[in-house]
């Protein structure tokens, strides 16, 4: 038995839509690759009848770089500014998923200063993140005010991370055995007033989007995903958490130094849209909570261990890595054939295993929903397509 | 301002006004395609760098309604043709800024990639470039005021086939507003437009004149 | 379970598993035409329950002429991993679809089509993802060749 | 035209300006010959008139619009052009005058040309009637209610049209959702009206303003004229299509609706007509609930009355009507838009049966005279 491939045009062609009834009449739009709610350059056929929609088709492509192909050519180093550009709104924690594959194949040990930094980063990162989230979330319901306060306090951590690392989005600032720079000296006290300033402005959120009676009629019931389906759509993070199923790599198992801190995972209990929301907004606290039990104690020590011109190479096989991201996981897979540069190097991508959900969720439902739906797995293209 | 003849003062002054009124009303299209977007789409736009105090905060999502094509982020061959398409949508005058290295050049995708186009400029005409990878929010909104400065000094609704150079948003450090502008007004008049008149408009020309 | 103890179970299931070498994790090489069988009892088995697809890919080995398709697994029940992985020849690229299994398997196997061009069986919508249906040769083989390609100047 | 002008105490200087001009307009046109060029510059003098109280409208709102979003965003909206940005709608408008206007390849070009012209129509039409102070108001009609909820449902027409001759399913989309909405809440506005018009036994603007000199119906009638008052302002919200009722154009959903593919010029008049109607509508609102220009009286409270007589009547129109402006503004800037389905439910089975319940109530109101300081 063999298959042979088909085109889009057929994609279509198998799923006509239906134009013989009298009473309606199905037929297809196209929302992106230029729209308001698909955060980019993402593409969804849709299948309509009326308002009503009854298949998704998902294009993605605008934006594939061949990310995988160009890191078969560069040195592990010089990989990392790439990992920036693939989920930029996690720059920091995809960078460390990259060193903590290439530390772990090379064995390249680090200190515990070294892990608390990048922890706080991760957990500001995560932050700095939904916040973004937060608003674009309102923003595609419609409330625009909301966009503009999530902006507002992201530029704080944002100023914080250009003080330490000198780039305001794409970082580059997690290094293979070790840290780029050291932190900056007024790091902890930046940080500690963006808790003091955010820990308010987090119940202004609450007041302003989610005891809105429109919002929860939009969200709740919506785009139910139990968390069988979750699971074998190969959903990850918020996502997953969203649906009931509590996987964070960050508690089962820790990498940095989670495990020496007190958290919790918020857990959706239905799996809709609200979930989803309320899950993201907890995940906000819980990265206060770790950074407020870190800031205080950033051991002494070197920020980096090794020359940072030294020749990273890997010993020969495949290793796979992954940490929790903003979106879910980011896995690195990399396969060695014993030189300074990867024989291949795969990346599992949150986005891209997210984002198929919307098949299985959207049909049934009407426009306006797929628009909340879309924005409440949180989709970055770039990071879809690599 | 030949057309009118005896008349070119009353011309000129109305040329200021409209290039004026261009100037200072660019709608951005709601166009991002990577990190950039978050940049100069998103974060300028924000409460802290504001946009709208220069007039370009009425973000349109219809290409119709839009002023202003920023091409925030990498374009790869898939999205070429659509991106042309968004331009050709685009009601006269439109203005295409190209933020960051990959809108400019491919920037760090460059190289070893099969599918980056190698800047916007190879599918759609810039107007200007905005350097960086990717440029803060406030080198966005210089590269506004050099369109701006442009818009305000040049003509007022483009000629056909009759096409500027673009002009790199960032000029060498330690010049005055009067040098830049002088040197703007330089490159306008002195050599800043390319004329395509004559193969382009042969074409045009053989290849009917159908609407 | 520890890793050894993993790969024991495994190996019941599947005489002819045996572990990958050079891999960091408990692993798994099963022939190709063991494929369908295999990951559904690595699903369906109450003592593994694989129940996520973590990733799937292709790795192309020019010199032995032979695609390796890896599956990584992970079971939100027991929380293990394994990597699964499988050799088919390079120019037969054929494998059975487990989109059936994991429904992700569908998108991520397109991928692997798309830039690999491994075949798969079964599959409910093979064609292009990234690339454009025009498009030919498949860019992560080793030795594709793009005349727009530019290569990194010394 | 009743010219009743003279019969009513003339109380303020701004009134009386209006009235004197009015008099000496009425007297000269009866002096002279009717003749057909004099009409026709009567006719220009009005269309004049009415175009620039609409572009001013426009350019005013629209910059209000964006002064206050700016505000309450935390930003500080235009500032470059002109002192804080107040030549920047006249800026907006050229450009917009200027833009090449784009009719798609298979659109319906007539209807695709005509449409905006249409939706600006009925908004036109509606400021006829409006009083604006006592002397000030173009037309008189007897029917003046049911006139304006006539011609302000005649505004669905011009969005139809254009959704329909785009050739565009966004376009198309976002017509049919605002067909459904407008006409649904239309219901609910005009039972709204009709409590009104109960209490002050007259479907003639000027009278329902006279009828509240005692006192304003939002807070005369026990209640009933709030709850219609409330009624008709989302009502009115959602007929002008703003969020949170915007789903016909919804940015995020729809990238323009109905007015996908227009550009320049015709988008500018869709553009207009959203905030002329958005004036209509408070101007309505105010004129029927709030007084119109009556000053704030409270039955025969006589010295309060009288001091708040010192206030001109136009001044008292225009602060009532900016702050309905300001309000729907406030919700635009707060409320996230509502689902199509929603946004059904919420007219038909919440706003209808209540409106319908609370004109009962006024029914018996009025038959009992049970509301503060009945006139007989």
């Amino acid at each position: 038995m063999t298959t042979s491939p088909i085109t889009l045009a057929d994609r279509i062609a198998a799923a006509p839509a239906d134009a013989s009834s009298l009473a309606t009449q199905e037929y297809f739009v196209n929302m992106g690759p230029q729209h308001p709610s698909t955060h980019g350059v993402l593409r969804l056929l849709v299948k309509l009848d009326g308002e009503t929609v009854r298949e998704v088709i998902p294009v993605v492509g605008y934006i594939h770089r061949g990310i995988e192909k160009m890191g078969e050519y560069l040195t592990y180093r010089k990989f990392i500014h790439l990992s920036d550009r693939l989920d930029y709104l996690s720059a920091i924690t995809n960078n460390w998923v990259v060193c903590m594959a290439v530390e772990k194949a090379a064995g390249i040990e680090t200190n515990d200063r070294i892990q608390t930094i990048r922890t706080l980063c991760a957990e500001l990162q995560r932050i700095q993140s939904h916040q973004l989230w937060w608003g674009v979330f309102g923003m595609d319901l419609g409330a625009f005010t909301a966009f503009l306060y999530g902006f507002r306090d992201r530029e704080m951590v944002t100023d914080i991370f250009e003080e330490t690392t000198g780039a305001r989005l794409t970082m580059n600032y997690i290094q293979p055995g070790g840290l780029m720079y050291d932190i900056h000296p007024d790091f902890v006290k930046g940080v500690k007033k963006f808790i003091e300033y955010f820990k308010p402005k987090l119940a202004e959120y609450e007041q302003l989007v989610s005891g809105n009676v429109i919002i929860q009629a939009r969200l709740r019931g919506i785009g139910v995903m139990s968390s069988e389906s979750a699971i074998s759509l190969g959903t990850t993070g918020p996502v997953l958490r969203g649906s009931g199923v509590e996987y964070d790599l960050r508690k089962t198992e820790p990498y940095g130094v989670y495990s020496k801190v007190q958290f919790d995972v918020p857990v959706g209990r239905i799996g809709d849209c609200w979930d989803r929301y309320w899950v993201r907004m907890e995940e906000m606290r819980q990265s206060i909570r770790i950074i407020e039990q870190l800031i205080d104690n950033i051991p002494e020590g070197k920020h980096m261990m090794i020359k940072p011109t030294a020749k990273i190479k890997l010993p020969e096989g495949l290793s796979y890595s992954q940490a929790e991201t903003a979106r879910g996981i980011l896995g690195v897979l990399i396969v060695s054939d014993g030189s300074d540069k990867p024989y291949r190097i795969h990346l599992r991508s949150p986005n891209f295993n997210n984002l198929w959900s919307v098949t299985a969720m959207g049909p049934g439902l009407r426009i306006a929903d797929l628009v909340a739906i879309l924005s409440s797995i949180d989709i970055v293209v770039p990071d879809i397509d690599r | 301002m030949d057309h009118v003849p005896g008349g070119s003062f009353c011309v000129t002054s109305v040329d200021g006004i409209i290039n004026w009124a261009h100037a200072n009303s660019l709608w951005p299209l709601t166009f991002g395609t990577a990190c950039c977007a978050i940049e100069v789409m998103m974060a300028a736009g924000a409460s802290r760098h504001d946009l709208a105090r220069f007039g370009a905060e009425v973000a349109r999502p219809s290409p119709r309604q839009a002023d202003l094509l920023v091409v925030a982020g990498t374009v790869v061959k898939r999205l070429a043709p659509r991106l042309r398409t968004l331009y050709e949508q685009m009601a006269e005058p439109r203005y295409v800024i190209a933020t960051g290295s990959c809108a400019i050049s491919g920037g760090p995708f460059m190289y070893n990639s099969y599918s980056t186009v190698r800047g916007a400029d190879q599918i759609i005409p810039v107007d200007v470039y905005v350097p960086g990878c990717p440029p803060r929010p406030e080198a966005f909104l210089y590269g506004l005021l050099t369109l701006q400065k442009l818009i305000k000094e040049g003509e007022s609704i483009r000629r056909p086939y009759v096409r500027r150079k673009p002009v790199l948003s960032v000029l060498p450090a330690g010049m005055t507003a009067d040098q830049i502008r002088s040197e703007l007004a330089a490159l306008l008049t002195r050599d800043s437009t390319v004329d395509l008149s004559g193969e382009y408009v042969q074409n045009v020309q053989a290849g009917g004149s159908k609407q | 379970m520890t890793g050894e103890d993993l790969v024991s179970v495994i190996m019941s299931i599947e005489a002819r598993a045996k572990p990958r070498e050079k891999c960091a994790m408990p692993s798994a090489m099963i022939p190709v035409d063991a494929l369908p069988g295999f990951m559904r009892s690595m699903r369906d088995d109450p003592r593994l329950s694989f129940d996520m697809l973590c990733t799937h890919t292709a790795v192309d080995w020019l010199g032995e002429n032979r695609f390796e398709l890896v599956y990584v697994l992970y079971s939100t029940k027991h929380r293990h991993y394994v990597t699964v992985s499988t050799s088919i020849p390079r120019d037969k690229p054929e494998a059975s679809s487990v989109s059936s299994i994991w429904r992700i398997a569908e998108w991520q196997e397109r991928e692997v089509y798309d830039l690999m061009g491994v075949l798969y069986s079964g599959h409910p919508d093979l064609r292009r993802m990234f690339l454009e249906d025009d498009w030919v040769g498949f860019p992560l083989r080793k030795d594709y060749k793009d005349t727009f390609m530019l290569g990194l100047p010394e | 035209m009743t010219d009743d002008g003279e019969d009513r105490k003339v109380t303020n200087a701004i009134d009386a300006t209006v009235w004197q001009v009015k008099t000496l307009a009425t007297r000269t046109l009866e002096a002279v010959p009717d003749s057909p060029w004099l009409v026709a510059g009567y006719l220009l003098l009005g269309i004049v008139a009415v175009a620039s109280l609409v572009a001013g409208l426009g350019i005013v709102l629209i910059y209000a619009e964006r002064k206050i979003a700016a505000h309450f965003q935390c930003r500080l909206g235009p500032m470059r052009v002109g002192w804080h940005g107040l030549l920047q709608t006249v800026a907006d408008t050229i450009k917009l005058l200027l833009k090449e206007d784009i009719v798609p390849a298979r659109a319906d070009k007539l209807l695709h040309l005509m449409a905006p012209f249409l939706s600006l129509l009925a908004t036109v039409l509606v400021l006829v009637v409006i009083p604006y102070s006592p002397t000030l108001q173009i037309a008189d009609v007897n029917i003046g209610v049911l006139y304006v909820s006539a011609v302000g449902g005649f505004g669905i027409l011009g969005i139809l049209v254009a959704g329909w001759s785009s050739n565009n399913k966004w376009s198309l989309l976002g017509a049919m959702r605002a067909g459904a909405q407008i006409i649904s809440y239309e219901i609910s506005a005009t039972i709204a009206l009709l409590a009104v018009v109960l209490f002050s036994g007259s479907l003639q603007l000027s009278a329902v303003v006279l009828s509240q000199s005692q006192g304003w119906w939002i807070w005369r009638a026990h209640g009933i004229g709030f709850v219609a008052f409330m009624i008709f302002l989302i009502a009115s919200v959602a007929e002008i299509n703003r969020t949170p009722f915007d789903i016909a154009e919804g940015e995020s959903e729809l990238t323009g609706g109905f007015h996908t593919e227009y550009s320049g010029m015709r988008f500018a008049f869709f553009f207009l007509s959203e905030f002329v109607n958005m004036f209509v509508v408070a101007a309505i609102t105010a004129t029927l609930f709030l007084g119109g220009w009556m000053p704030f009286h409270i039955g025969n409270f006589h010295s309060l009355n009288a001091i708040m007589d010192l206030v001109p009547p136009v001044i008292w129109f225009l602060g009532k009507t900016s702050f309905l402006i300001f309000v729907i503004m406030w919700f635009r800037w707060t409320f996230p838009r509502m689902r199509v389905d929603q946004l059904m439910k919420l007219e038909w089975k919440i706003l209808l049966p209540i409106g319908f319940v609370n004109l009962g109530a006024a029914a018996i109101a009025v038959l009992f005279n049970l509301y503060f300081f009945p006139s007989h």
